[in-house]
């Protein structure tokens, strides 16, 4: 085991992924020289050389396009997309190409390409550079959705959308990048789809991604202080979604709080809401309740963004709110 | 050329008779491209078409009865049916996709030529595109990374006069949409007649061999003409009877015809061959079955059962 | 009262606007001269001439971009992008810029702008031509977002979006064009965000959108066949979203299908079940139900594609599995 | 000019204590075009800018307290403290935004340009972008509209030399990323040294002249140098001393000064006043307080109240 941060871990992840197949190539805006703009690709273009790494224009549409043009003639690239809310301008290639090339051509044509990003708020990056575009990814079939909280996890699930057949969208928190954790040295790779229990409970269940995992850790502490257990679910990928650990998790808790960064409105957690409503229905004692940002842009002023940005506080009190 | 036109006949007449769901965009006159073209690309190349590809299917040697069968959505299509009109694709001929978005492909083509340049690979990348594609954005960050990285591909503008029901005129500001603007690419402008078969096999064998060399992206702009309407429903009745009349002199069929200064005897047999390939053709995919209702689900991942 | 069709009422629609407003100008490919694509803009350019009907490039992120522009200058533009799928190729427009600009601004500026386009699958156009957006429209703060299922609504709501100081994304859908309804020939205006319960019921609520909403009608007579009272409502806007109308009737009716189009996840069916299952809980006997499409794209044989459109047999038969 | 360095000298410093938060991107060595563009324009004019826009909204008239103040998140921002460095707005001066993801600017800035002509006023629209911006497809589809419609807009690209961390001479295929595809949109080449006030002046003059008597846009590509890093974190190593040195010979304020050619002690005495200035508007800013919670939900709609 070794010890790196999430920052560290991107670029670790990448070039395990290079390393293990010679197939691997990465493209992106800064990414090799400079080393990226969050200098979370140091050192991968020294190792790999300048056939394997590539700084592109901005030019997101191209970059987009030219993965997944590589994909299907062989290759396995992995595109960088600076910020989660440049993929606006480069969705088509993403929810209608690579997410659908495979489906249209009646399974002649594969698309398997990691596009990278980051997103999130809380570090003061206003309106336009602090989204996570997460739902707007998850809502479309064909496309697999990874969402990491830590650097080993970041690490695994890397691994495993580099092998995956799929177009995956890998989506980093930008608030992460300092978070430390232990790393196992030997290549390892976590399963895309499954959600990871990181605390457990009995009378409670927060689900949550990303960022908002060490909140909802907190929170579950805090809770503990009053006697109130809180089981803690990572769901780490949002497509394929696992609902059996949520499920599992409420037919133990009959209760559920979705913890969610980002306007609540048709994001991840509606959608774990809905499925709960529907087949976890009878395992529920209590209203399902989601805990979310506010439904407005992402605020610059610090104090605005950290009521934008839900809260251990707001997790606990909507928690209590059962009792 | 013939084959192509007597294909896209029947698929007119096809649908006039209900038979064609959804849209179909016809390449009537403009086949001398594709064929040219294609007789210019080697086996191992690649070909990134349009909605408005049949020509290029066909011309790269996707079996008409595939081609049919996938416009009427029937098992037997290239994609089994799931795909229809404006995406017939075939991997094993090169064809990676004919894609429903106008400009989306470029990008796409352009990765295709980027991996020739990572593998070291000796495949060039083949790009259609129309007239009208060239006002959108994918098209310049397209072309602009396949230039500064040197990629083995060649950009075909098919310029058949129209975007749509607009006559290109309209909405570009340069008279060549495509060869005017070779130049912010650093690129060479490369004007050809489109309806010269000839002419547009000269082009694209000497764009191949830039390509081979290593020596970057060509972008050529064939002139040419939209015989039939945009789309299967436009009878095309903004076009001014002139101009339709001289192109209709230029058509690329009559013009080769007169350069090979065939008997009749023989044009006549050719023609009736043809013919009979195509209702042939059409018999055979007339004759497969809808997909299984299975197929609804399937080709969604790869890493599920399919 | 005259009777029209969706489409007639959609170039009735927008004349009606420009004619009420010298500020409502109108772009898009091929709205102009020849009358639009489907021929739903015929006759503008002949009664409002060429410096209020414009037709553009294939542009769409120019097209979007203009409309900002001009809005921001003091004039009401409705564009047009002509599928809905083609949203991805100016999402950014939409999404970062049209829609955050008043909050980034803090108030200084406004972009009232109609955003009209047409989606939906049932008529063979495949996977890349069948798409409604409307999902990933809602869930962006900032946007309004309408989806009229009838000629008057159409024209009603869509004087109310012209009228509406926000962008307001308006979504058309193609199966309805030749759908016949009687139509006020006086001015009229449908408020954003009120749902119409377009059939009243008793043992079950049915809420559905655009073409989902004669489907449900349909099912409604049905089901009324085996003595199951199914009320219907149509949202006619997605956001703002009228929850009131449906809490109000599940406080009757107890149990509610979600009849939505396009794929389930983060669709606006699970916005509305989540919102249910939170705030209307205590109203429910059963699980909040889904019928959608299949998580799949659009196929195009006309079998499937039959298939993956919702149909009354399965709304029906959802419907009767609560009992 | 000396009022703006000093400006963004004292942000980087306010960087430095911890007190700016997110990105701020600087924009010293470019002064000049700023400073000349705003001289050449008319009350009634329309300025876009990006997230390296602080000079252009100083030079348009934004109080230095209003920008110092928005940076900072405080109430008394020209944002009321939501829009931040990157998102500087003031209408009242026809300021009308700075944008944050490159290139999206500059159709809305055609949108801006397009009103003028549908309402016939005499408004021209001003839009500014950077170098790397010219590989995006926004930029394409903009320029290709605005020249189709004759629109009176200026667009001005201030050639920094660097895309953030790589010189543009390695993304883009041909030198001069602007100028050299004007003719790509049937426009003039208009190519001038963004570091002398007077000659950005001059072409911005010319080009205000072309659009306000309804000959439509102007493409102006001003080079000029980005003395700072990309952004606040950045020390900008990777600029090779040499040229670094050559442009500081050919910083825009030096080269002013020299040709005003004014007694010393006049010249020191404008100094003190702009630092005067500066360190008053930062006082005034610091004082300013935060937003107060409420303002988390308003201006999200238009029709709610605010
Ligand atoms: C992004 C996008 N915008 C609009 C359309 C609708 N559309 C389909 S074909 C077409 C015209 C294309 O003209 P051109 O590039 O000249 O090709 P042609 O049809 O003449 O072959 C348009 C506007 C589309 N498919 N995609
Ligand atoms: C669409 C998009 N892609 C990438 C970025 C990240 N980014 C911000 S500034 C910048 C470089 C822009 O270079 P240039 O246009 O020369 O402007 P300059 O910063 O030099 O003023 C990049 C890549 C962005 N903001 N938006
Ligand atoms: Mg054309
Ligand atoms: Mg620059």
């Amino acid at each position: 085991m070794i010890t790196m941060n999430y920052r560290k871990a991107i670029a670790e992840a990448i070039a395990r992924a290079m390393r293990r197949d010679p197939r691997v190539v990465f493209l992106g805006e800064d990414v090799g020289k400079p080393g990226g703009a969050f200098k979370t690709t140091v050192g991968l273009r020294d190792e790999f050389g300048p056939n394997r790494v590539w700084d592109t224009p901005i030019s997101e549409q191209a970059i987009i396009g030219a993965a997944i043009g590589a994909a299907m003639r062989g290759l396995r690239p992995i595109a960088e997309i600076m910020f989660a809310d440049f993929l606006g301008t480069c969705w088509d290639g993403i929810a209608n190409h690579a997410a659908k090339l495979r489906y249209m051509s009646n399974g002649q044509v594969s698309v398997p390409i990691v596009i990278r990003t980051h997103g999130g708020a809380g570090l003061g990056f206003a309106a336009q550079h602090s989204q996570l575009f997460d739902n707007l990814a998850m809502s479309i079939p064909g496309l697999k959705v990874v969402v990491p909280s830590n650097p080993a996890d970041l690490i695994g699930l890397f691994q495993a959308a580099v092998d995956d057949p799929d177009p995956v969208l890998f989506i980093e928190h930008k608030a992460l990048f300092d978070v430390k954790g232990e790393v196992d040295e030997d290549p390892f790779s976590v399963p895309l789809g499954s959600a990871a229990t990181v605390r457990q409970g009995e009378d409670l269940t927060l689900v949550a991604t990303g960022a908002m995992v060490p909140v909802c850790v907190q929170a579950a502490e805090r809770l503990s202080e009053q006697k109130v257990s809180a089981e803690v679910i990572d769901l780490r990928c949002l497509t394929p979604l696992d609902m059996s650990t949520i499920l599992t998790s409420i037919a133990k808790t009959s209760r559920i709080v979705i913890v969610q960064e980002g306007p609540a409105t048709c994001g991840w957690g509606s959608e774990v809401a809905a499925r709960t409503a529907d087949v976890g229905f009878n395992s529920l004692d209590a209203p399902v309740r989601r805990v979310t940002s506010p439904p407005t842009p992402t605020p610059f002023a610090a104090n605005l963004e950290k009521l934008w940005v839900p809260t251990v506080e707001r997790v606990v009190a909507e928690a209590m709110s059962f009792w | 050329m013939k084959e192509i036109r007597a294909f896209e006949d029947k698929l007119q007449q096809l649908f006039s008779d209900g038979l064609v769901r959804g849209s179909t965009h016809l390449a009537n006159g403009q086949e001398a491209v594709a064929v040219g073209a294609a007789a210019a690309l080697a086996p191992q190349d690649v070909v990134f078409c349009t909605y408005r590809g049949h020509h290029h299917c066909l011309a790269r040697g996707m079996p008409p009865e595939a081609a049919f069968a996938e416009i009427l959505g029937r098992l037997g299509g290239c994609c089994g049916g799931k795909g229809g009109s404006m995406h017939l694709t075939d991997p094993s001929l090169g064809l990676l996709g004919s894609y429903a978005i106008v400009g989306a492909h470029i990008p796409i083509a352009v990765g295709s030529a980027w991996a020739s340049r990572v593998n070291g690979d000796d495949a060039v990348t083949c790009c259609f595109f129309g007239d009208g594609t060239t006002t959108i954005g994918s098209f310049h960050e397209a072309l602009n990374l396949a230039a500064v990285w040197r990629l083995p591909i060649i950009f075909i503008c098919e310029n058949n006069q129209y975007s749509e029901y607009t006559p290109i005129a309209e909405v570009v500001p340069v008279v060549n949409p495509a060869a005017d603007r070779a130049s912010a690419y650093g690129l060479k402008s490369v004007l050809v007649d489109g309806n010269d078969i000839e002419a547009v096999r000269s082009a694209v064998t000497d764009a191949r061999g830039t390509a081979a060399e290593g020596n970057g992206p060509s972008l050529i702009e064939a002139v040419t003409y939209r015989q039939s309407g945009h789309s299967r429903a436009d009878p095309g009745t903004y076009k001014p009877a002139a101009e339709v009349a001289y192109w209709n002199t230029r058509d690329p069929i009559k013009l080769f015809e007169t350069s090979l200064d065939l008997p009749t005897g023989e044009l006549e047999a050719m023609n009736r061959g043809v013919e009979a390939t195509i209702a042939a053709a059409l018999e055979v995919a007339l004759a497969s079955p809808e997909p299984g209702p299975e197929a609804l689900l399937t080709s969604v991942w790869g890493d599920a059962p399919t």
